[in-house]
């Protein structure tokens, strides 16, 4: 894999021309080097302070995936997915966009749940489709959506919501408002004709959108490859549009978060979309139904140069000062406390085994605005086979 | 009131909406600065501007997918899809986003759009431009479903489908813009002017969803209909001096049911008549539920007249088409006359 | 003879075609190095190449159109698409494509494609891994369309499609995988080694499209079905001491009216079962058919026994499956027994 | 519009990388200078014979489609699509190609056609729909096939055939042939998923495959830029997925002639996949069906940079002292005969509206290999209701 060494790429102007930046999509933004300093033209040079809320909210990602891990091990709640070692990808870029920006996320972004401050007993209670799920028992777990937190539904059909971000923005620009579409999916989707349609329409309309690929190397079992990262970059695919394309260490915090507020800028301003390749690398399985044993080498993630986000930015912290191995042993208590409270309160809801279930009524409403009468006469069948 | 014809009627539905509600945009191939290959977008573009009418490329699936974000934002799409035929690369977005949407989100997000298509053969299109693919978006829950017959249907349930929450795949029997067919191409062409329904109120009015039209109240056989199917159907009907009840659906999804059991109880007997092809298509649902609901009542199996189950063939149109002798001889049948 | 679950009679149908005929190659998403999500074709890839055995991008529309290129080019490719669920994508190239070829180029080309898919619920899979779509494919000309039930059957259809000239697409229900499956979940599982579907021929051997298969013979009453609700319909008729037909389609196109009708004929008495949604499913074919072929022979009316127009919700998956009680329900009012 | 003057562009080896030649994605290669001058390191070096058969074939071609247009207005045929202007991107491809490579045409390369040497009266009776219709009567005028000629079945939706092509190539790879397929498309239709596909397809499994885009600045009504054309040129998106791309000048015989064969040598050697953009212009209306006047300036084509493609080339055989008015008059003149002749023996066959027609009964063949019942059924009241 092509590295540049933190600090080594140029930062351009926010409305530079696509044409003119097309090296960003070869070259990979580095800001945090391996002493843990901040380097370069692309530092963010962000208070310490969001650095700490920064660092919190990847390590409330990561322990709240592991105990969604557990209970799903422990038969608790059907299926699950990890974002281990991509918290910075979710987090970051979270981060530095505006709480009014509309979020289109795939499966693997929860750390943008936990920026967006959804509780973790709401994204708890989704994942058991108990009586307090968002989605009404309807959608397999992580499938989260908020309203009020500008977050998209998410959907098990990859790939679906880039061009839909698109769309978004290009309504924010019709109504003349200043708010971007930011959207996530992963290297394998890349592949679906959705990205395809999204780099086209962001390109044609000049949309305010941020396109993120999350490249975490795999795609279930098939190394990047399959979805042509081996002959070029994916930040490629935009100067290919003619949209502004940018490679990126996704498991660097500031890098990740200059880059993001980079495209922000050049959205609010009119300077057009951006195509975001975050390099990173999926260290847990794809899914609690997947064993990666069967195909990719156990120690495969040694070879892996990128690190650990959460690690880099504690030495990066460390480093300025600013953070001590106890306050993060601390802050790690504190958060799994939080975790393990907020399940005793998300199973009080019900879990799949016990406790309160949703009313299968439920099934039929919301397939149409109004129950039509079909359903309701099948609803009526639905109550009589129950008894 | 004003004389119109099915283009005309459509494009001022949209420009009554557009003019009515800023969120409403129309987009799809050609309809901007050209005004659409059929002209129902025609001169919407000079009046709203690029913002509200919009070109876009060549990509039906982009088009709904952007229609669908756009609606997430406030805004109530329009979207032309050029063909029936040319739907189906959007069939995923449709399918598993649009008509998902508001049910796995548990209604927090929904996208009241709407696509216009037109449909249908009878203009020598061939196999790609002549397509009836109504039935399979009648299999997907969540969509609602339209194909109006004349002028003043396409406008009222067009405004309709607009103002409707719910997406709404809108079909337009294209063999109809013109005028009304009844299935002869030797004769002349009639135009809508001479057909009460090209007479349409010029201001805002609404067809309801899920209401029927008894085009034509009768005693002895109830035809079940709808779109290019309408006026062949009853000019079948009135050869064979049939008192036929001919109804037209108008809406597939949501269905009128009651209308539909109410005639066929009364006259015991049925037909059901579509263009498009037999096997699995709409047609059997509507049949399967006069089954169900009037078993006791039908003195005779219930008949479908439909395209065959071949592609729409450019040399055979009209061998292919399910003109009169073939609505005939589906009557003469249930009729119990041969 | 040797006992295998679905999936092994699956994998070794592959294995026997691609040992038997070099033009055969499979691919689609996880199917080479890892031998596929459900594991089907595993260990094909090491048997033989990755030429023969290929890993694709997640993009069904391209996998569908490379197949048919790839068909075009003398090849007989197997495409899996990893969940029914995500076959839309591929739905422009699957019905403007590989449907059309032989008829628009007037038989002159053609795509011997077999399209080997999941389908069904039961597994929590939520809305997006749980669908039925089968009825959509079976109203697209051009198409055959199967579903096997059981070990023998899939490995049987499974050759028979390859070898096919025309596209096919396999659905396979995923909850029988590994065992037969009678609705009710909080049974513990059945093998398939307990069943006598699940003893199969090692060897090459073929099971013939077209051809329904009588589960259970019997003279009071039809069920017509297939996949999943095979063995549901079974145990709901048993349990209620029924004498019933139960007739196992395989194949939905081309679809087998003989046995059908003359089943029913027989029993004067239809009830048709099926996992997919109601409206417009393929039941409504099925019983349009019978209804128009037996409606003298027909003593009550046809019920239809399916999954709720809705889609598959997560929590309620078991309220939604049309298990016993539905099936049940159903045969009492066909019965008249109410 | 970016041109590169005749010469300019540098010809890289076949066996380049397609990282490194990117800038062929940008220029224009230009062969025939303003005077008709073949210049620079892309002339062909064409033997003047073959010259001469490429201005037959570009001359044939638009006469047989001066045909055809005047035979429709007369409602000899029900529709017709033209390519005037745009003679050169299917004459000079085509010659390049060999007799096995696989053609996936779209239906405004009938100089692919005329190439491939099938006969006026076949193509002709195709559009009659008549007795002797490849089609048996089932398609629009235009579509054609011919397995013989190895050009695959023409669709009537735009772009399906772009990934179909590379799947045969692949095909081709794997069964060790050094046959390898092309296809065309309009840059309106490369807005498409199949698009997409076909790039990422070829590029993954870097098949011998040739992707041209025929870039004649219009879709129906629509001007490139709707297809994302004005952001970057058309062949951008080949090295975006990494693969070759390269633009070149769709009105220049020679130009045209030495990029497909360049690509095609690439192909042959196992050097991947080239994207082709080829600039021209669609001077008619987009078909019968269609008036121009309604969205572009009537003298929209003299702003034309690129000229006539049959002038150009027949300025240069003049230049080379191996052409003539008079040798230019008199091909003309038999090949307006051929035509004629041609049309005269397609109506024999029948027309719309006179002379003998197909049985209907050829309605009911081909959905499937051998007629099922129900069809046969279906056939039966078809004839019931014709008597
Ligand atoms: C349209 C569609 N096709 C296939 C699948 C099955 N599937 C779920 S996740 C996945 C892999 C996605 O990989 P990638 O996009 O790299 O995301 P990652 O899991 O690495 O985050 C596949 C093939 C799906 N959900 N939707
Ligand atoms: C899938 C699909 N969508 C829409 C159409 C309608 N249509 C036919 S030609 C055309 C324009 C194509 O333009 P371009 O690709 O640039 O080719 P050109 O006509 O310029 O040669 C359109 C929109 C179609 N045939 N198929
Ligand atoms: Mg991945
Ligand atoms: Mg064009």
């Amino acid at each position: 894999m092509q590295l540049s060494p933190a600090g080594a790429v140029m930062r351009p102007d926010i409305n530079a021309r696509a044409r003119d930046i097309e090296s960003l999509s070869r070259d990979l933004v580095r800001v945090l080097d391996d002493a843990g300093h901040a380097v370069g033209p692309w530092h963010p040079h962000l208070d310490p302070a969001d650095l700490q809320v920064g660092l919190r909210h990847m390590l409330l990602t990561r322990l709240f995936d592991d105990r969604m891990q557990r209970n799903q091990r422990a038969g608790k709640i059907s299926f699950y997915i990890r974002s281990l070692g991509e918290e910075a990808v979710s987090v970051a870029s979270g981060m530095a966009l505006r709480p009014g920006d509309m979020l289109f996320p795939g499966y693997r972004n929860q750390g943008l749940q936990i920026v967006r401050g959804i509780s973790l007993v709401d994204l708890m209670c989704q994942c058991l489709s108990n009586t307090r799920d968002m989605c009404k028992g309807r959608q397999l777990p992580v499938m989260y959506h908020s309203r009020p937190g500008n977050m998209f539904s998410i959907s098990g059909n990859l790939a679906t919501q880039f061009p839909q971000a698109v769309g978004w923005a290009m309504a924010a620009a019709i109504k003349g408002e200043d708010r971007l579409a930011a959207t996530w999916l992963g290297e394998g989707s890349s592949a679906e004709a959705d990205f395809h349609h999204a780099l086209l329409f962001a390109s044609v309309y000049q949309a305010p959108v941020i396109l993120n690929v999350v490249n975490n190397q795999w795609a279930i079992s098939t190394f990047q490859g399959y979805a042509g990262g081996e002959q070029r970059s994916f930040a490629a695919r935009g100067p290919g549009y003619g949209i502004a394309g940018i490679r990126v260490d996704g498991n660097d915090f500031l890098a990740v978060y200059a880059v993001t507020q980079w495209a922000a800028e050049r959205a609010r301003t009119g300077a057009g979309p951006t195509l975001i390749e975050l390099v990173t690398y999926r260290a847990a399985a794809h899914s609690t139904s997947d064993d990666p044993a069967r195909y990719r080498a156990k120690n495969d993630q040694e070879h892996w140069p990128l690190g650990d986000p959460i690690l880099r930015l504690k030495q990066h912290l460390i480093a300025l000062g600013e953070w001590s191995e106890e306050r993060h042993q601390a802050m790690a208590a504190e958060l799994e406390a939080l975790v393990a409270t907020s399940w005793k309160e998300a199973v009080s809801f019900g879990t799949m085994t016990e406790g309160p279930r949703l009313n299968a009524d439920l099934m039929f409403e919301d397939v149409f605005k109004e129950m039509p009468e079909h359903l309701q006469k099948q609803r009526a069948l639905m109550r009589a086979e129950r008894k | 009131m004003a004389s119109m014809n099915m283009i005309q009627a459509l494009n001022s539905a949209m420009d009554i909406m557009l003019k009515k509600d800023p969120s409403v945009v129309l987009m799809g191939e050609d309809v901007g600065y050209f005004g659409g290959v059929f002209r129902a977008t025609e001169g919407l573009q000079r009046k709203y501007g690029e913002q509200r009418v919009i070109d876009t490329p060549i990509a039906e699936g982009g088009i709904v997918a952007a229609a669908i974000g756009m609606a997430v934002n406030g805004l109530r799409p329009v979207a032309e899809i050029q063909f029936a035929d040319y739907i189906y690369p959007g069939f995923d977005q449709i399918t598993s986003e649009l008509a998902r949407l508001r049910y796995r989100s548990a209604g927090e997000f929904y996208a009241p759009v709407t696509i216009r298509t037109p449909c249908g053969g009878g203009i020598r299109g061939g196999q790609t431009h002549s397509q009836s693919p109504e039935g399979i978006f009648t299999h997907v829950c969540g969509l609602k479903v339209l194909m109006p017959s004349n002028p003043y249907d396409a406008k009222g349930l067009l405004i309709t489908a607009i103002e409707d929450d719910d997406p709404v795949i809108f079909f337009e029997p294209k063999r109809l813009y013109n005028g009304p067919f009844d299935g002869d191409p030797t004769k002349p062409a009639v135009p809508w002017s001479a057909h009460p329904k090209g007479q349409v109120d010029e201001g805002y009015f609404t067809v309801p969803l899920g209401k029927a039209d008894i085009v034509r109240p009768g005693g002895a056989v109830t035809i079940i209909t709808y779109g290019t199917m309408v006026f062949v159907a009853a000019a079948a009907a009135a050869t064979m001096n049939l008192d036929a009840e001919i109804i037209d659906l108008r809406s597939l999804v949501p269905l009128d049911v009651d209308t539909i059991c109410s005639s066929v109880r009364k006259t015991g007997r049925c037909v059901v008549a579509h263009e498009a092809t037999r096997f699995s298509g709409f047609g059997a649902e509507i049949l399967s539920i006069v089954q169900e609901e009037c078993f006791w009542d039908l003195e005779a199996p219930i008949q479908r007249v439909t395209g065959w189950d071949t592609p729409y063939p450019h040399a055979f149109e009209w061998e292919y088409f399910p003109g009169q002798a073939r609505v005939a001889a589906a009557l003469k049948a249930v009729m119990e006359l041969t």
